[in-house]
């Protein structure tokens, strides 16, 4: 399973910034190994930030976001205790979700 | 030669201002870089890694690093960092922060520790203990180097780590002292600290262990002086040998009173 | 969620797959770039897939370093002070596969985005936003340099 | 039972301190640190721990730094002599080749580590320390800036006779550093085979070629 995501949420009156890292290679599958075989793309294509419940922010990435991909966004209408959960899900399927609660 | 000419068109503009000129906008914009790169740094991620496994029960013997001495008592973390390498009478030797924890690894957890030394870096739990002492490190942030030099063999192992900071071999007669050695100087464009010194706040000793962006890899001490040997076309170090131990001592001794900003982004 | 369902959903693109895992709603899938966008070659066809050429506007700002030790990693971020700004893309023109990244950000999520990037080479970054169903863009050069010994 | 210990788990320190009761002297810092050299690095790849061995001039010129003194004058003055023996020319006469060529040997900085094979080719790592081509903003600052190389040297002709001089230094310089300055940082790429003679050549040119763009 991918290792948590670090996930740093403040509040500057109803206004919240969110500041995501996720644990992730991002391989683009373009780059060769040393041997010369391809190595097979796999990437995080979408991320979803969700406000009690509510999408704040969809992303969608490419394999040229780089590898432990950041990302960082700003909501109105959040307040310090709500929770923010945000999940990405790769090329592969695989998925992860994880919370923070807005400070 | 590709990189060469891309350089070429690319700067073409900033070099008709004449050399001076452009090389102080490249400081500039590198520093500014630099900079951005500052908010986000994925090394956070290895350090919340790092929490977990030390509160986790593992190994053969199933059980927690809490009780694991780093140097100020089981346990205790704040101010361990900045005070490491530093003699450790159950084990009669001085260890820095990795060797210590593999020690932890071992008598706590019942881990080969043998076998973990030989794991290549990034693999198994070599990875884990790379994430453990960026987590430790981190609990110092802040904070000033402070090694003690009091026993015969921190003294010791300052002078041998002085003698091969010096020491010239390898095909290009390379030493540490090849690009550490002096005030201002650069690799290209990378800044080199001059380690025989205090090279100042979160600079050299005090910025390992470090995310680097340019292969997106956690590297801590050990890391960070194996891949300088290999550029120095030296033999490789052993994890955990002395020679990297009494390198860290004569680092971090002469970086008394610099400001660590562990976990630290470099290029 | 059985096989064959869950491979038609990935055949018909990332989008389907969100929808039926709830995580974006119908209209905005709708209204976002598809899948395929991301593998087009050049800045044109990563515009033409946005829906056409934007207009160049003061009230988007592109946010990335004017020189960068690394292409591996290159701060971008992406900011519009136009109202109703719902899309903001990043495109990196000298990208085998120039269109990066995309964000879609519903009412009350402020225009004004971050992430990092992979740059390949020295190149233009173009930020496009879509804002009243209007596209408009700013554009930023950044230079990549070798910061080591290169060894 | 300290004193026990420590010699029990640290043999190589031992010597030091088991016999002194006064603090070690240099030399057996010396000692130890010897002592722990060997014991700490193993072969991989082509680096193998044979790497560590110092010839004189190495093992001079680190006593010195250690002492952080300037070298003795005697030793400097033998060293230089004793590497300038070693300077091969260019067994076909020519010391200039291509400065394209030369251009991509000083922007690598590859071979002879415990990465690369045997066989692979080596750069001359000269950017890594020296400004040379002005279009090159990536440079190092270890070494003088070699911008201009030939030309403020008033290299119009690298063949003709007033050339001769600084055609043949510039080629020892590359081929053993240590011939004129017994502690010179730079490596010696003809004598430790960094380099072969025709990729040496090759460098010559980017430095001494009027057509270079070093020279412009």
């Amino acid at each position: 399973m991918a290792d948590p995501m670090r996930i740093r949420a403040a509040a500057a009156g109803d206004e919240v910034t969110v500041r995501v890292l996720m644990s992730h290679p991002m391989e683009p599958g373009t780059r060769k190994d040393a041997s010369g075989a391809t190595i097979p793309a796999h990437f995080i294509q979408d991320v979803e930030a969700t406000h009690n419940g509510k999408t704040v922010l969809t992303a969608l990435f490419s394999g040229a976001v780089s590898q432990n991909p950041f990302l960082s966004f700003k909501f109105k209408g959040g307040a310090k205790g709500d929770k923010v959960v945000v999940k990405w899900v790769d090329n592969k399927g695989d998925t992860r979700t994880d919370e923070a609660t807005v400070a | 030669m590709k990189r060469h000419l891309l350089a070429l068109t690319a700067v073409g503009a900033v070099l008709a201002q004449g050399q001076a000129w452009a090389q102080d906008a490249t400081a500039e914009g590198i520093a500014k870089y630099r900079e951005m790169l500052e908010d986000g740094n994925p090394a956070e991620l290895f350090e919340m890694k790092g929490e977990e496994l030390w509160a986790q029960k593992r190994g053969p013997k199933n059980a927690t690093l809490e009780q694991c001495d780093l140097g100020l008592g089981p346990g205790v973390l704040k101010g361990a960092f900045v005070q490491m390498p530093r003699y450790f009478k159950d084990t009669g030797r001085v260890q820095d922060l990795e060797s210590r924890l593999l020690t932890c690894m071992e008598t706590l957890q019942g881990f080969n520790a043998e076998e973990i030394r030989k794991t290549p870096f990034r693999r198994g739990e070599m990875a884990n203990l790379t994430a453990l002492a960026t987590y430790v490190a981190a609990q110092s942030k802040g904070m000033r180097f402070n090694l003690p030099q009091a026993h015969p063999q921190e003294k010791l192992m300052y002078e041998a780590g002085k003698r091969i900071f010096f020491t010239r071999g390898g095909t290009h007669d390379f030493s540490c002292a090849s690009c550490h050695g002096a005030d201002d100087k650069r690799i290209r464009l990378q800044d080199l600290p001059n380690l025989t010194k205090n090279p100042g706040d979160g600079i050299g000793f005090a910025a390992w262990p470090a995310y680097r962006v340019s292969n997106s890899q956690m590297w801590g001490m050990q890391l960070r002086l194996n891949d300088c040997f290999r550029q120095q076309r030296f033999p490789e170090p052993k994890f955990g040998s002395d020679a990297t131990i009494a390198l860290g001592v004569y680092m971090g001794v002469n970086a008394k009173t610099a400001e660590s900003i562990v976990p630290a982004i470099k290029r | 969620m059985n096989p064959s369902r869950r491979t038609a959903l990935k055949s018909t693109g990332a989008f389907a797959t969100l929808i039926s895992l709830g995580l974006v709603t119908q209209s905005q899938a709708q209204a976002a770039v598809d899948r395929a966008s991301f593998q087009v070659k050049t800045l044109e066809d990563a515009l033409k897939a946005l829906g056409g050429q934007p207009a160049v506007s003061d009230q988007v700002t592109v946010v990335a370093p004017d020189i960068a030790e690394n292409g591996a990693v290159v701060p971008v971020g992406a900011s519009s002070k136009l109202p109703n700004t719902t899309e903001i893309y990043l495109i990196v023109e000298k990208n085998p596969t120039p269109l990066a990244a995309g964000f879609i950000l519903p009412a009350g999520t402020v225009p004004d985005v971050q992430t990092r990037l992979k740059f390949g080479q020295s190149t233009n970054v173009v930020a496009v936003v879509k804002a009243d169903g209007k596209l408009y863009s700013a554009t930023k050069e950044t230079k990549v340099t070798l910061g080591g010994c290169g060894g | 039972m300290k004193q026990k210990l420590i010699s029990a788990l640290l043999p190589v320190t031992a010597l030091v301190l088991a016999g002194c009761t006064a603090s070690p002297s240099a030399t057996d810092y010396d000692k130890a640190t010897a002592d722990i050299l060997k014991n700490s690095f193993q072969d991989r790849g082509i680096a193998k721990v044979d790497r560590l061995v110092q010839d004189e001039a190495n093992r001079e010129c680190a006593a010195a730094d250690v002492a952080g003194k300037p070298i003795d004058e005697k030793v400097a003055k033998a060293i230089e002599a004793a590497n300038m023996k070693t300077v091969k020319w260019p067994s076909d006469g020519k010391f200039l080749g291509d400065w394209k060529e030369g251009e991509k040997i000083a922007q690598s900085g590859r071979g002879l580590t415990w990465r690369d094979k045997a066989d692979d080719a080596n750069g001359g790592n000269c950017y890594n320390c020296h400004q040379i081509s002005k279009e090159e903003i990536s440079f190092g600052t270890l070494g003088p800036s070699l911008y201009n190389y030939g030309k403020l040297r008033g290299v119009t002709d690298p063949n003709a006779a007033a050339s001769k001089a600084i055609v043949e230094y510039t080629w020892g310089k590359m081929y053993n550093a240590r011939a004129y300055n017994a502690c010179s940082q730079m490596p010696r790429a003809g004598h430790k085979g960094i380099l072969n003679e025709k990729q040496m050549q090759h460098v010559m040119a980017l430095l001494l070629d009027p057509a270079s763009p070093v020279n412009k």
